[in-house]
């Protein structure tokens, strides 16, 4: 398989699937009435531009942003064999899946409220508040 | 990469489309959870395999253990089940 | 001393009396007496100096000229007699406090208007005015209802065209300056000049009541307290008149845009036609008043819509003498409010008995009022007619004669019901003339009106000196005769003494060939056709008077302007109504909308951007 | 009729994303600003771990807000799930349940101390490996819970994650503020950089992934408390 | 040792956030008191640095970390984000004064509700100070996160609901924006805005703006703008009293800040503004016009908050100086006068279940002060003359007339008479109807009077001498709109001038 095919299928694979996760994920939380399951399909929204983030992060044969002390050979100056992967989407996806914990512990914690309150988990059910 | 790599990711993005697929129409909400922390175990080995260790560690311990834990909580705390 | 001061002095000492009614009552009303003596002593001692405020980078100007000094007189003398009369008038009420603090701030806000030389400071003060009334009109609580809310609207509608008017000047003129605006307004485009002048005419005509915004007045009018209603119909609708009236003439005499002109005189015609009709066939006489007075703005508009010399001036004089006839009618009111604690005609009669100093003072306002040749009231209909027929609104005389016409009715019914008539001795019982501190104030204006009717030149003179800013220079007067168009001239001293003299002479034979036949009756006291009387029927021989006549013209009453508003309000709430259902109280339908708004903006997204 | 409207929204919003990432092209470097810091990490600060050193020092502002975020998030369900603190023994059904298994029970006994010492290295060596504060607060998180889950007496002592939590917190924000006191930036290292790949090196970034450790540790652990702790009857209402 | 750093405006709250609980442990008390001393400090933050910033005319570049600007995060504190970051200082101080009595709480639920006003402050000035646009959705996570629990806080009421929904459409802010980074960052290799800013043109046009549109949605949700605003109606009344006013002068203000700073600053799409212009009318009529259908008074007040938004938007999306002036005055009064109202108004109907328009009725009478504020309020937000309202749609009003957008004048207009008649049907109601006798009114405590009487003050004094805070509003415009003085002041070195 030549370079450049595997680098197409690639790019279907993580993109597609990471956009596919984003709809999926979407449509779930629009179109699910169980608040548990809304929240799912959040997590699953959230993966999916985790996913699309550290993938464009990505450079071919590109080597994790670690020196190794391989490379190092226990000098100051640092030696590239290989490009590394750019660090920075790493550390801000590091970032957005920790958020993300907290959106869901939160949005859980609020559904047993719910639940408590109102005696169901469905969404249609839990309208006191409107117009 | 290796074509063998080439073919898990391929392998792998299916999956997971068909899981996310699953965990919005299964009915039973554990199982939904279930294959929903599975999810991100495929997620964190596809973070592993673009070069992104520290993700895929924070996505398995995260996503696979955390979330589902507190999901399954969640759970036991209201129904099981979809209505 | 700058202008800006008195009325920073008057709001200050405004909220002094609100602070010194805190602490005891008559220390309030000291203050109070204070403010009523010292604004008109020293308004007519200080000499005008003109000053420049800038806020904002827009600079505020302050100054009198002679036009809106002829205003503040009446403002002035009318808001310090109506403080007088409110002393003993509020006596027994509550929260005199922030019923004199408000009636100060509209005060305050009037001379404000006066005084501003610049669109913005006019708006502002304005507002104050504004705000102020409101509060006063809903001062008396739970009796009030929703005059206030009907009046708040009224006037936030009629500000904000100001507003927008004020805006747009800005942009087309550059700046505020009223005396600028009038300057470049000739080089407006004509759409401009159109949309200005409709939105300040709408902006004017709220609070001076014209026809199709009058619809607060009788409500405000008459539920607040009588001693600011003095002020509030005498004084305060003036304001819209003060600027109608700069407007007006300014704009469209001599910015050639008679149509403008037209539309004022003849929405006041129609006024004032309607407005008497309604005063003819009410019940309260604070209704009956409120009516009337919606009526005689009419006319005063028609003379500043003319918008010739003659008609403008005619306009000014109904104007003031307006205030000062509705003020002494009001107090009027107000002082058979405090004795008897009734303003129905059902309830009320006889009252020349036990109060003879109300009726006359009742009855001078009442001739002012009609139009009647000893008094002063007879002079400015006399030149409105004049400059109607010279200026060939040979149409609008008729209006304007239906409607004094049919004004009789209701003085008449005014005096009769009140004052004479049928007599109940339990009624009148407790009734006392008014104290001497309300005496004074009804009493001094009715002499100015009597000496007015003979020696118009009083008025005139100021009246005239106030034209010149309208553009109107060197306006001829006279001290107590009248020339007309014709060459003609009618002095008012022989005039006004013949005429009394037949008056009098006619009162003394009626009462002679009367004397034996008149007998005192009660309300129950009348023959009928052997149904037995019950005590419901009220059979007042005041009330219900021109039920005749109004079967006659019912048709016309039918269509009421209130309902088309109340239409139009009920339609907006409906239509919004329809809009909360948006928000439909479900989560996932609001993240709908988001992933509908983001669907919207990715399809538009090639054309928007 | 609902859904398909939504399917036939999503597929238009589908579209035009993937019009776009398409155009982005996949696996090659348009590195600009993470050039600095792969030149910087091993330069400057002798960190090996450039995700390390982005997310504690470059980027450490970031890393306050989230561990923000968790204390929040705890707060939070501890805001939202709000119990007195005297019907805190009577416990829900589920942790009255029979303990489990006996094997199950040794197990975790055993388990346990292996997880936290897993914890702490990943931790520990947060600017050398792959893994970090965050990742190895959570693995501690989880043998807490599995005791938690194993014994249903078992409870956390509130105070002591009180104090570790308050602790690493100001550690964390304490070394910000200390760098200020010392005359430079915020989170600015004023520690002796060591040498790279040594466990002490890196200056601060070592002692502020391992608070972080501590505090997510911490964090987590007050959350899965608080949410399995949960009592079951009705709420008491307050108004305001 | 520094004493005033914008760094401090995040850090401290913080740190003694962290540090609470251990307070709590010291003596109960610390927990009310310390973090009124924090928000004394930040005031005092406020004071230091904004004259700086005022003597210098330059802002204020804070780096973290130690690295210049487009490695490491900046805050900048300039004439425009160090006003809205001291309006939200001081709102934070005057929301702790009122709440430090408002209920008695337990000492773990004031501990909670401290900490998470705290951190709501914290979050929100960090959103206006923060240089970084990954930094910035962190903090506004950090707003989102504290928000939802502030709203449920009450158990009697449906604040879970409010929260639940606030959470789904917040879940969907924070994937648009960080979808709209992700797109940003994989064409400029950039988070600084200001690098963003100078190298935007770089983009391709269909990445750019789809980047702009993913940014717009998330800002806007944030930003309570009008088909993205179902959750704010019912945060806002479900929410404690204090609370609505966080909500209003804290978060709100945080929000407009994110989509002014992205059509001003990031991006440089001119139908940007048109779009904010559009969506500002159509937020403005909609939501005053469902406000005047209310029934129940908190659900009221959100919608003219709503409203009042849709002005702000208005205002900013005009784009002249003297509109974005306009803005500013607009932004500083609604934050006063919309909290003055909440603090009032929720002690009007302090008792009642529903806290319908009609539980207040006559309460004029009983609660003369809170009634006798609320009815300021209530004048001053419908702009009458002499309060700051006024000056606000005035300068509003001429901005819109300087750009010929008469419509628009009419339009606001108006809008301004329907907001007369649903805060005066209120005011009527207040004190001429009559007291139902079912509510038992609740007096507010001296603190709560103070806050409400210090607000009414400040209303009053702008509108008599609006010059007092004027100028601000003109460093502010002008520091908002030199789009290259910005850039150029966060990277000295890289700027060569704008393309």
């Amino acid at each position: 398989m030549s370079e450049e095919l595997m680098q197409q299928i690639l790019s279907i694979s993580f993109y597609g699937a990471s956009l596919a996760l984003i709809l999926i994920g979407v449509y779930g939380v629009l179109t699910k009435k169980n608040l548990i399951k809304i929240l799912l399909s959040l997590t699953i929204v959230d993966s999916g531009v985790n996913l699309l983030f550290v993938s464009l992060g990505y450079i071919m044969n590109g080597t994790a942003p670690i020196f190794s002390p391989a490379i190092m050979d226990g000098k100051i100056e640092v030696l590239k064999t290989a490009p590394m992967v750019d660090p920075v989407p790493q550390a801000l996806v590091l970032t957005a899946i920790v958020i993300g914990l907290g959106v869901t512990a939160v949005g859980l914690a609020l559904v047993i409220r719910l639940f408590r309150h109102h005696n169901t988990t469905n969404i249609d059910e839990i309208r006191n508040l409107k117009w | 990469m290796s074509v063998l790599t080439v073919l898990i990711v391929v392998l792998g993005a299916i999956f997971l489309v068909v899981g996310a697929w699953y965990v919005l129409t299964r009915k039973d909400l554990l199982v939904a959870t279930i294959a929903s922390s599975i999810i991100s175990l495929i997620l964190s080995v596809f973070f592993l395999i673009l070069q992104a260790p520290d993700v895929a560690l924070t996505e398995a311990t995260v996503g696979v253990a955390l979330t589902t834990i507190i999901f399954v909580v969640t759970i036991r705390n209201t129904k099981r089940m979809e209505e | 001393m700058s202008n800006l001061v008195i009325i920073l002095a008057i709001f200050g000492w405004a909220i002094l009396t609100y602070l010194a009614f805190k602490i005891n009552k008559t220390l309030g009303n000291v203050f109070v007496g204070v403010l009523a003596l010292a604004l008109p002593a020293y308004f007519f001692t200080y000499t005008p100096s003109d000053y420049t405020v800038s806020v904002m980078g827009m600079s505020l100007q302050f100054g009198f000229t002679s036009f809106a000094s002829l205003f503040a007189m009446l403002v002035v003398v009318l808001s310090s007699f109506a403080l007088l009369y409110s002393i003993p008038y509020m006596n027994k009420k509550d929260r005199l406090g922030w019923f004199y603090m408000n009636f100060m701030f509209s005060v305050g806000g009037m001379m404000g208007i006066l005084m501003s030389k610049d669109l913005v400071s006019l708006f502002i003060f304005w507002e104050i005015m504004t705000w102020s009334s409101y509060l006063i009109v809903i001062y008396q609580g739970k009796k009030v209802n929703k005059v206030g809310l009907k009046y708040m609207i009224f006037s936030a509608i009629g500000a904000y065209a100001m507003l927008m008017a004020i805006v747009l000047i800005n942009k087309w003129s550059g700046n505020v300056n009223i005396e600028q605006f009038f300057a470049s307004f000739p080089n407006y485009s004509s759409a401009a000049k159109l949309l200005s002048s409709l939105l300040l005419l709408t902006g004017f005509g709220v609070k001076s009541a014209l026809m199709p915004l009058h619809v607060w007045a009788p409500g405000a009018y008459t539920k607040s307290p009588m001693s600011y209603t003095a002020v509030f119909s005498g004084a305060l609708s003036k304001m819209g008149i003060y600027g109608m009236a700069l407007v007006a003439v300014n704009l469209y005499v001599h910015s050639n845009m008679p149509i403008m002109g037209e539309v004022i005189a003849w929405a006041g015609a129609i006024t004032a036609v309607l407005a008497t009709f309604w005063a003819i066939f009410q019940n309260d006489i604070r209704k009956l008043l409120a009516y009337s007075s919606i009526g005689q703005l009419g006319y005063i508009a028609v003379g500043l819509g003319i918008g010739t010399e003659l008609s403008v001036f005619a306009g000014l004089y109904l104007a003031i003498l307006h205030g000062l006839f509705k003020g002494v009618l009001w107090m009027v009111v107000g002082a058979i409010e405090h004795r008897t604690g009734k303003t129905d005609f059902r309830d009320i009669s006889g009252l020349i008995k036990k109060m003879p100093f109300t009726f006359f003072v009742a009855l001078v306002a009442i001739i002012a009022l009609a139009g009647m040749p000893p008094l002063s009231g007879f002079v400015g209909k006399w030149m409105l007619y004049e400059s109607m027929i010279t200026s060939n609104h040979f149409i609008m005389v008729l209006f304007i004669f239906l409607s004094s016409t049919a004004a009789f009715l209701y003085c008449f019914h005014f005096l009769y019901g009140l004052f004479l008539g049928q007599q109940e001795d339990e009624f009148l019982k407790d009734v006392k003339e008014v104290p001497v501190l309300m005496m004074i104030p009804m009493g001094l204006i009715s002499l100015s009106l009597i000496a007015f009717g003979t020696f118009p030149g009083l008025i005139f003179k100021p009246i005239a000196q106030a034209m010149s800013t309208l553009g109107f220079e060197n306006v001829t007067w006279r001290m107590s005769s009248l020339t007309n168009a014709w060459g003609n001239s009618m002095f008012l001293k022989p005039a006004n003494f013949m005429f009394m003299a037949v008056f009098v002479f006619f009162l003394i034979i009626i009462t002679v060939v009367n004397h034996k036949k008149t007998k005192k009756v009660g309300t129950k006291d009348i023959a009928n056709g052997g149904e037995p009387i019950r005590d419901e029927d009220n059979l007042h021989y005041s009330v219900d008077i021109y039920r005749p006549f109004y079967r006659v013209i019912s048709p016309i009453m039918k269509y009421k302007v209130e309902t088309f508003y109340k239409r139009i309000s009920k339609g907006i709430e409906e239509f919004f109504q329809f809009f909360r259902r948006i928000y439909s109280g479900n989560g996932q339908t609001y993240a709908l909308y988001v992933v509908i708004f983001l669907t919207a903006l990715l399809i538009l997204s090639s054309t928007i951007f | 009729m609902k859904k398909i409207i939504i399917i036939l929204l999503l597929a238009v919003i589908g579209y035009f994303l993937a019009d776009i990432f398409f155009e982005i092209p996949f696996g090659e470097d348009s590195m600009v600003v993470s050039k600095e810091y792969l030149d910087k990490s091993p330069n400057d600060l002798h960190v090996a771990n450039t995700v390390t050193s982005i997310v504690v020092n470059f980027r450490g502002f970031d890393t306050l807000g989230e561990v923000t975020v968790l204390f929040l998030a705890s707060t939070a369900i501890g805001s939202i799930l709000f119990r007195r603190r005297k019907v805190h023994t009577k416990l829900n059904p589920q942790r009255n349940a029979p303990h489990a298994s006996r094997i199950v029970q040794i197990s975790a006994k055993i388990l346990f101390p292996l997880i936290v010492l897993l914890g702490a290295y990943v931790f520990i060596h947060g600017h050398l490996t792959p893994g970090g504060g965050f990742q190895g607060g959570v693995i501690i998180a989880t043998g807490y819970l599995l005791l938690l889950v194993t014994y249903r007496k078992f409870s956390v002592s509130h105070s002591s994650l009180t104090w570790i939590e308050a602790i690493a917190g100001v550690t964390f924000a304490g070394i910000g503020v200390l760098g200020l006191i010392l005359g430079k930036d915020f989170l600015e290292n004023f520690l002796p950089v060591g040498t790279i790949n040594n466990l002490f090196s890196g200056g601060i970034i070592g002692i502020i992934y391992v608070a972080v450790g501590f505090k997510v540790a911490s964090e987590l652990t007050g959350i899965l408390d608080t949410m399995l702790s949960i009592k079951v009857d009705s709420e008491e209402n307050e108004q305001n | 040792m520094v004493v005033a750093n914008p760094i401090l405006y995040v850090a401290l709250p913080l740190l003694v956030a962290f540090l609470l609980p251990l307070f709590g442990k010291i003596h109960k008390e610390l927990i009310r008191v310390v973090p009124g001393l924090l928000f004394m400090f930040l005031i005092f933050n406020t004071v230091v640095l904004f004259s700086e910033v005022t003597s210098t005319g330059k802002p204020i570049i804070t780096q973290i970390a130690g690295w210049a600007p487009p490695i490491g995060i900046n805050l900048v504190f300039s004439a425009f984000s160090g006003f809205i970051a001291g309006i939200i200082s001081i709102m934070g101080l005057l929301v702790w004064v009122y709440s430090y009595k408002f209920k008695k709480v337990e000492f773990d639920n004031s501990l909670k509700y401290f900490v998470l006003i705290m951190l709501v402050t914290a979050g929100s000035i960090g959103v206006v100070l923060t240089g970084d646009i990954f930094n910035l959705f962190v903090f506004l996570e950090i707003v989102a996160l504290s928000s939802y629990p502030l709203v449920a806080f009450y158990r009697g009421r449906d604040g879970a609901e409010a929260s639940f929904k606030y959470l789904i459409v917040g879940a969907f802010a924070s994937i648009a924006i960080l979808l709209g980074i992700v797109l940003i960052y994989s064409q400029l290799g950039t988070l600084n805005m200001a690098e963003i800013s100078l190298r935007i043109g770089e983009m391709p046009e269909k990445i750019k703006i789809t980047a702009f549109i993913l940014l717009f949605l998330g800002f806007g949700i944030e930003a309570e703008m009008f088909p993205l605003n179902g959750w704010a109606p019912d945060a806002y009344s479900q929410a404690p009293g204090p609370v609505g006013a966080v909500f209003a002068s804290m978060t709100a203000k945080a929000g407009i800040y994110t989509i002014i700073r992205l059509v001003f600053t990031l991006f440089d799409i001119d139908a940007g503004y048109q779009l904010l212009l559009g969506m500002g009318i159509i937020t403005l009529v909609v939501s005053e016009g469902i406000a005047l259908r209310q029934e129940k008074l908190k659900r009221m007040l959100a919608f003219s908050s709503l409203g009042q938004m849709g002005l702000l938007m208005i205002a900013f999306g005009i784009n002249t100086k003297a509109a974005v002036v306009a803005g500013m005055f607009i932004l500083f009064n609604h934050a006063v006068i919309k909290s003055l109202l909440f603090f009032s108004g929720s002690y009007l109907v302090y008792n009642s279940e529903n806290k319908n328009i009609k539980d207040l009725f006559g309460f004029g009478k009983k609660l003369p002060l809170t009634a006798f504020l609320f009815g300021l309020g209530a004048f001053a937000i419908v702009g009458l003359p002499p309060l700051s309202g006024f000056w606000a749609k005035l300068s509003l009003l001429m901005a819109s007339a300087d750009s010929n957008l008469i419509a628009l004048i009419a339009l606001i207009l108006i809008v301004s008479v329907v907001e007369i008649v649903y805060y005066f049907r209120v005011v009527n109601g207040l004190y001429f109807k009559k007291y139902t006798g079912e509510f038992e009114p609740h007096k507010p405590s001296w603190n709560a009077s103070l806050v409400m009487l210090i607000l009414a003050a400040v209303i009053v004094t702008v509108g008599l001498y609006p010059d007092l805070i004027y100028n601000y509003f003109v460093n502010a415009a002008d520091a908002l709109m030199d789009k290259a003085n910005y850039i150029q002041n966060v990277l000295p070195s890289n700027f060569v001038g704008l393309n």
